[in-house]
Formats: C-alpha cells, structure tokens, sequence
C-alpha cells in the first residue's frame, strides 16, 4: 500500500498494525527516513517536501508493483510525507513482509534506492543564511543502478 | 498542452504551470524544450547542463527522445530529492 | 544496546521508542524475525529457543561491535527472545540509526547476518507429529560470508 | 573443567554438563573431542560429520585446534539456528 501524505505519522504504530495478526510472516523489514537537524555542516530550521500530486502516486505504486515483482512478498507499506516539517519528524516510511530475511531486506533496500530516484519528491531547506533546494545526490543514482544491473530475483 | 514546473525550474519560468497550444512541428520532449527555451531564457539555460532537467509526460517519467503525441501535460523538474 | 530476554516485546513500541527525540539522526532501518505456522510444508505449534546465557550476550554484544565499526551509527538495538513462543511472536528485533540511509539498512542486514550464523540460538519445533530441532542453513554462512569478503567498509 | 552440551547434543550424552578433570595429555579442543567421544559413543558419531559439532572455550566460538590452557568452561552443540 502507498500513502502520500501531508499529516505527520508515527513510524511505531504504523509498524505495530504492519501485518499485525498474520503468523504465516517470518521477516519485516523497515526504513524510516527522518529530517536532520544539520546537513553539509548548515542548521536545518525545517524542510518542506514539494511533490507531482497525481504523478507520485502512480510512481511510488509502481515501485511497489516492481519490489513485488523480484521478491515474494506478503505485505508492504510506502508511506511519504510532504508539506513542511521539523528536524526529528519523519518524512518516509517503507516496511515489507515476506516469508524469509533476504526478501525482506532486500525489497526494502530496493523500494528506497528507487523512490530515492524516481519519486517525484523536492526538498526545500530552511537554514539561518535563507532557503536552499536539495541537490540530488550522485551516490543515490548509483544505489538505484545496483538494482537494474541484477534483474530480478525472486528469491524463494 | 498543460506544461508544469517543480521546484527551482518554478523559479527560472516565473511559473507553475502554463497552458500552450504547440506548433505542429514540436513533436518530441527535446523540441518542446527548445520551444520553451525561447519563452523563458533562464529555462534554456538550466537545460543546457547534462541530466540536471528531468521530463514527465502524462506523469510518466520520459526521455528527451520521447515523443508528445496526444499527451495532455508535461512537467520539467530537477533530479528528485525526496525519501 | 543488547537485551536477551524470555519476555515478549512489542517491536512498534521499541521502535517508537528507538532513537527517539534525536534530531540529529536521517535515517532508522530495522528488522524483525517472526514465528511462523509453517516450515518446510509442516505446521508449528510453538518453537522454543534454546539459548547459551552469558556467551549469547558476549556474542550479540561483539556483532553489535563489530557494526558500530564497520558503520558510523548514531545508534543500534539487539532484543532476542529465547524460551517457548507461538506463531505470530517476534523473536528478534534489530535495528539501527545513522545520518544515512545506506549505513542504517545496510548494518541492519549485517547484524542479522552475523547473528543467524554466531549467537548462540537453537529453535526446537514443536509440530503435530513432535519435536524436531531446526537444521541450520547453508545459506546463512553464505549470507555472513559476504561480509567477511567486503571487509569494513565506514561508510561517510 | 565444566564441560556443557546444548541442542540435540543434550540427547547425544544424556547430560547438559558435566564436571570432568582431564589427563594431562588433553591440550587441544580435538583431543577433548575424542576424549568425550569415549565417554559418550553417540556424541562421537556426531563429531565424525564435518562441522555439525561446533565448540566454544569461555564462551567464545573455538575451532577444533584451539588449546585448553587455562579454559574453565567448554561448550558443544550443533550449528546455531537463532534469528
């Protein structure tokens, strides 16, 4: 499932009613991704998170759709914040359920390295010296390319 | 055609969104570029830098090769920064 | 921090509670290991974890070492149960907080890596035709073994 | 010495530890091996399957040419499964 959101979450209760009841799950993996007080050595008073409406829907469920393509999974959640928040906040959740340890690392690793990449997502930083967007990062595109060079793999 | 801006590009076109009927022969992401290159002067100019304008059409991530036919919206951003 | 306990914990309230009130912190990945109904096409009733007090603390408390410098962490929680356990009942949880993502995800993976393979844990089945204890498998000193191979790697 | 079985290898002996005083001639983490195979005829038929007996001296994960010298407690039992 996929939430685009501008409420604040709470990545605990959402991991406690994260496949709560099923006893056919053996793994959850979780990332929750936190706005920062510092970044490049600058104060961060807060971040707002500009977004595609519409575009990053239909991009993060078709990330979803290709991690349950490459690895077999029971459940998993996508949840991304935008609108202006505080250092401490979350900004993004992503949980997987599968069977076994390796689906589940893995297809949660996978879902950031291309929401990283290709959700329509822009961060506006506020500092004391004024307001700056993020650059992108190389390295995220690198991430994301570890994946396209392996395929899938389903693993069993 | 409804074409959108994100983030900095916002900036460099003075505007979110802009409604424009396209001449005949813009008929790929590249052309429209060029086109709107021509409209906003500090456009061209991001676009110039290799990879740092990103395209979607009809919300669709696409390439400076792909091509407009009976799309409905475009949008120009920069490299994505979200998660 | 290593806790080794026969009580239950409830994974969303550790992780609510995990790293909280810092802002300092970009990034939390985490994992969770479940009881599940079945194994090897036979249902489970209960799995009992057979654990060795003193080296298993000694040894999740070296693993949670061996993390902390390989990657630069801002913090990092091991809980493993030990004692009889129903389907649907965590069993571990580990998780781990940095500035960046691939520091939490990936230290998350190798702590569960090395602790499949080093902490001295036994799981006994109990199943409609009895009690079996569970057979360790290869994949796992496969799994720790990519670690030893890369070597640490501090990422920034 | 505080000899200790866990797992399956409980069954194998019939004990969970034992307290033994060893010959002189036991120095290695092998030669206890094949003295408790003495003791116990079905912990040896384990320790002949490659790796299926694991060891740890003072509760730290041994391989089967560590030395005795001065260890207090010795621990068998089968590849760990926790997790």
């Amino acid at each position: 499932m996929v939430r685009v959101q501008a409420e604040p979450f709470d990545p605990g209760q959402e991991l406690a009613h994260f496949a709560a009841g099923r006893t056919d799950i053996g793994a959850v993996a979780s990332f929750t991704g936190f706005v920062r007080d510092t970044h490049q050595g600058e104060r961060i008073l807060a971040m707002t998170l500009e977004h595609y409406p519409g575009m990053t829907e239909r991009e993060l469920e078709r990330i979803e759709a290709e991690a349950r393509s490459r690895w077999s999974l029971d459940d998993c959640l996508v949840i991304h914040r935008y609108g202006r928040m505080l250092p401490g906040e979350p900004i993004v959740l992503v949980a997987t359920a599968s069977a076994h340890r390796a689906a589940a690392l893995d297809s949660c690793a996978f879902l950031m390295d291309w929401l990283k990449t290709k959700a329509p997502f822009w961060k506006l930083e506020e500092t004391p010296s004024g307001e700056h967007w993020v650059d992108a990062r190389e390295s995220d595109d690198i991430a994301a390319e570890r994946w396209r060079a392996r395929g899938p793999d389903r693993v069993k | 055609m409804r074409i959108r801006y994100f983030a900095w590009l916002k900036q460099r076109t003075g505007c979110a969104e802009e409604e424009l009927d396209l001449p005949a022969e813009i008929q790929t992401v590249a052309d429209l570029m060029a086109y709107l290159g021509e409209r906003h002067p500090r456009f061209a100019e991001a676009a110039q830098g290799q990879g740092v304008v990103r395209c979607a059409v009809d919300q669709t991530h696409a390439e400076a090769a792909a091509r407009l036919e009976g799309a409905r919206e475009v949008a120009f951003f920069p490299p994505v920064t979200g998660g």
